[in-house]
Parts: C-alpha cells; structure tokens; sequence
C-alpha cells in the first residue's frame, strides 16, 4: 500500500510518502494508525492523537472505521486549512 | 456548464478570468468572484500552502459538480495557489457565472466556505523565523454546514 | 473605509478595481465581486441606461454607508455604467472587501439588492428596431426586503 | 420649482426637465401630480397612474403625501431598474 503525509504530520514522520505492505492484523484506517504509532519516535508522534488526523482513502475523504486494503493510497493529514 | 479548476504557483487576473467565463456569449448576467489573500496579521511574514495532487482537483470537481446541481451555473473557475505567499498576495478565486445574481452569490459562497473545509490544503505561517501550521477553525465548519 | 463610485460610460476592469482597493495593505482577506452582464434574452440588440445625477451617487453612497453600519468593511467599490450597451457588455461592478469572506459575500449582495431597487436608473431595450423600458420585477423587491 | 422626468416618464411628458412656479393649492406630491395631469396631452399620459409612479423630492425617494414647496426639485419617474 502507499501511505502518503502532508503538512506536521509529514514532517513528524520525515517522509512525504512511504510504501508498506500491509500487516495482516489491519483491516481498517484505526488499526492501520495504530501500527504506525507503535513504530515509535516520529510515528509515535505523529498518530499520537487520531483526533487530529484526517485520513483520505484513494484520494476521498474516509472515517477511521473504513477499510483498507493492500492496494491503497492511504493519506494521513491535519484538517485542512485552503482558501 | 464550463468548469476550469488550477491549483498553480503563478498569480491570477480576475478580469481575465471573468473574461474568459463570458467570452462570446450573451447569456450570463452575473458573474461573482471571491478573492482570498494572505493579510500579514500579527507580523505574519509569509505562508506558504502544500495540497494533495490529484484529490485537490478532484475534491473541487466534485464540489463543483455539487454545486452545479443545486444552482442554474453558466460556468464555474476555482484556482488555488500554492508554494510561498507574501502578505497581501492573492490566495484563491472562485468565479462564479449565472443568468441570474441569486445563484451566482449563492454558489460562489458555497465553494468557498467547501474549499476551506473539504479540499486537502494546508497553510504553515511565518513569523520571525518561526513557522507553524495554521489549525483550522470551528467557524469554517460551521459555515459549511449550513449547507447540508 | 475606501469608497469609490463611479457613474460612467466606460467599460471597467475587475482586476485593477481589486488592486486599487487592496494596494499597499494586507489587512484585506477577501474581495468578493459582483458584475452585472447585458443578456442577449428574446433576441435584445442594445440597452440604453439613463440615470439621475446627483441622487445617484447621493444614493449609492447612502447604502455604502449602511452596509458598513453592518459588517466591518476595509474598501467598497460601486461603478454603474450608463448610455447605450451591447449583450455581454458589462453594466454594473460592486467590490467589497474586508478581512473574513462571510461580510464581504453579504455586503456584495446587499448592495446589489439595494442597488436593483433604490438607485435611480432605467434600463431601456432595443429589439428589432422596437424599444421598451424595463419593467421592475417583484422579485427584486423581495430579495431587497431580506435586508430590512 | 423645478420638475425632472426620467424614462417613459420624461418621454411622454416631452422634457427631461421643467421649471414652474408653485400653484397655490398644491402642497403634497400626490396634488402636484393631479395639478400635472389635468394639463392633458403627454402629462394627462404620464400622470394617467400614480402607482406607475416613483418620487423625490431633492434627490431623495419620497412618499406620495410628502409637502412640496416652491424650493424643491421634485422627481417623476417609473421604478428604478438598474443593477
């Protein structure tokens, strides 16, 4: 899958994408968080608190409950501040 | 209906854009534009906006779209800028046209306050030095939920 | 608050109405637009606008002065066009801006709605050869009665 | 005083402007439209309906019973449609 980060949330992880596979044990976009923030340091940081994230599945808005598969782009993000 | 949607570095002429909108046809009576620029409030020193390629322009399509279907529209143009703004630049246009000044006010509000609060832009603000990114504000949400 | 009004028969440019209303400050973060078109409808050639000078202008500026009783406004521009004009000419541009989005989308509207329905002009249609004046439309009324 | 006439008003009336002298008995907008009237011919036409009808009185929309005095520039016009 590919997870792609933007704004504090990229700088946190130091990367503005990354390619994963996708560990068995995650179905959803909550369980995906979860696997991420047990990588620890940045990650850790990062996903520290879900409420602040905004999560895009495939380039659309998704709910933390919503599923994900292997051949994602999944998006992590601050809420959005444009125009 | 004609839809032009540009997320660019480079600046934007509002008359032009209108222009280009009206341009050999007589139907349109009313075109609206919003303009948002950067205001350099509490010494702000420049910002600068990164988006997501690709869901940005999708994102506004479909707003767009959205929009389209609940107001009789002649034609839409949304550009956003991105990279690093100086206080005072423009930010954003939302032009909207219409045979009648009802929809296009009503349909160029609708964008705008969607685009702050749906399309997948981010401001980071500098200040002496400092950077930080800006949080988004309860007051956007609340003026897009006027339109559910 | 900047305010310019002008009566005039020259066409306008939206893009250097923004500049000259947000030139050289940076407390502006949005300018919303209003420009009123010439429809072609049911084969009209021309239009023909007469206005009363003096109250115009008199007029115009009591209702600039109103809505910036209303909502907290850094520039206004209102320029209305008059003599005779083809479909797709431009008649009207109402500018305001301000620092959030929501006073300067209902400024802009209420002025236009004041504009439709106070401000002395007369608009008068050419069709084959055939003139007509313009008829008020209740329509207009209702939307200006939202203000009250 | 002096009386100016816009749109259909002023073309049937013949002039987009007049000057006359305060007849005795009129005192009220509504009594110099009767007094305006009764002259027939392009008056009697433009003065056939008083809800056709829009006033001011030196430049400043007013009712119909408004008091007019000889100092006045009164208005006759068919609603404002511009915009």
């Amino acid at each position: 899958m590919t997870l792609v980060y933007f704004a504090w949330v990229r700088q946190k992880v130091g990367a503005g994408e990354e390619r994963i596979a996708l560990p068995a044990e995650v179905t959803t976009v909550a369980e995906l968080a979860a696997f991420l923030r047990a990588k620890g340091g940045g990650y850790a940081e990062a996903f520290a608190d879900d409420k602040r994230l905004r999560v895009a599945i495939n380039q659309e808005h998704a709910g933390w409950d919503a599923p994900v598969t292997d051949a994602d782009e999944i998006a992590f993000f601050p809420p959005v501040t444009g125009g | 209906m004609t839809t032009r949607i540009s997320i660019q570095t480079h600046d934007f002429d509002v008359n032009a854009e209108i222009a280009a909108l009206t341009e050999g046809r007589s139907d349109i009576g009313a075109v609206v534009t919003f303009s948002g620029l950067v205001r350099g409030d509490d010494s702000l020193t420049a910002m600068t906006l990164e988006h997501y390629p690709g869901m940005t322009e999708r994102e506004i399509a479909a707003h767009v779209a959205e929009a389209e279907g609940r107001w009789p529209l002649l034609g839409v143009t949304v550009i956003h800028r991105v990279g690093r703004l100086l206080p005072g630049a423009r930010i954003v246009l939302v032009a909207v046209a219409s045979s009648h000044r009802g929809a296009a006010f009503a349909a160029a509000e609708f964008l705008m306050d969607y685009l702050k609060t749906r399309a997948p832009f981010w401001k980071e603000e500098e200040r002496a030095g400092d950077t930080r990114w800006v949080e988004a504000r309860a007051s956007d949400d609340d003026a897009a939920k006027r339109w559910r």
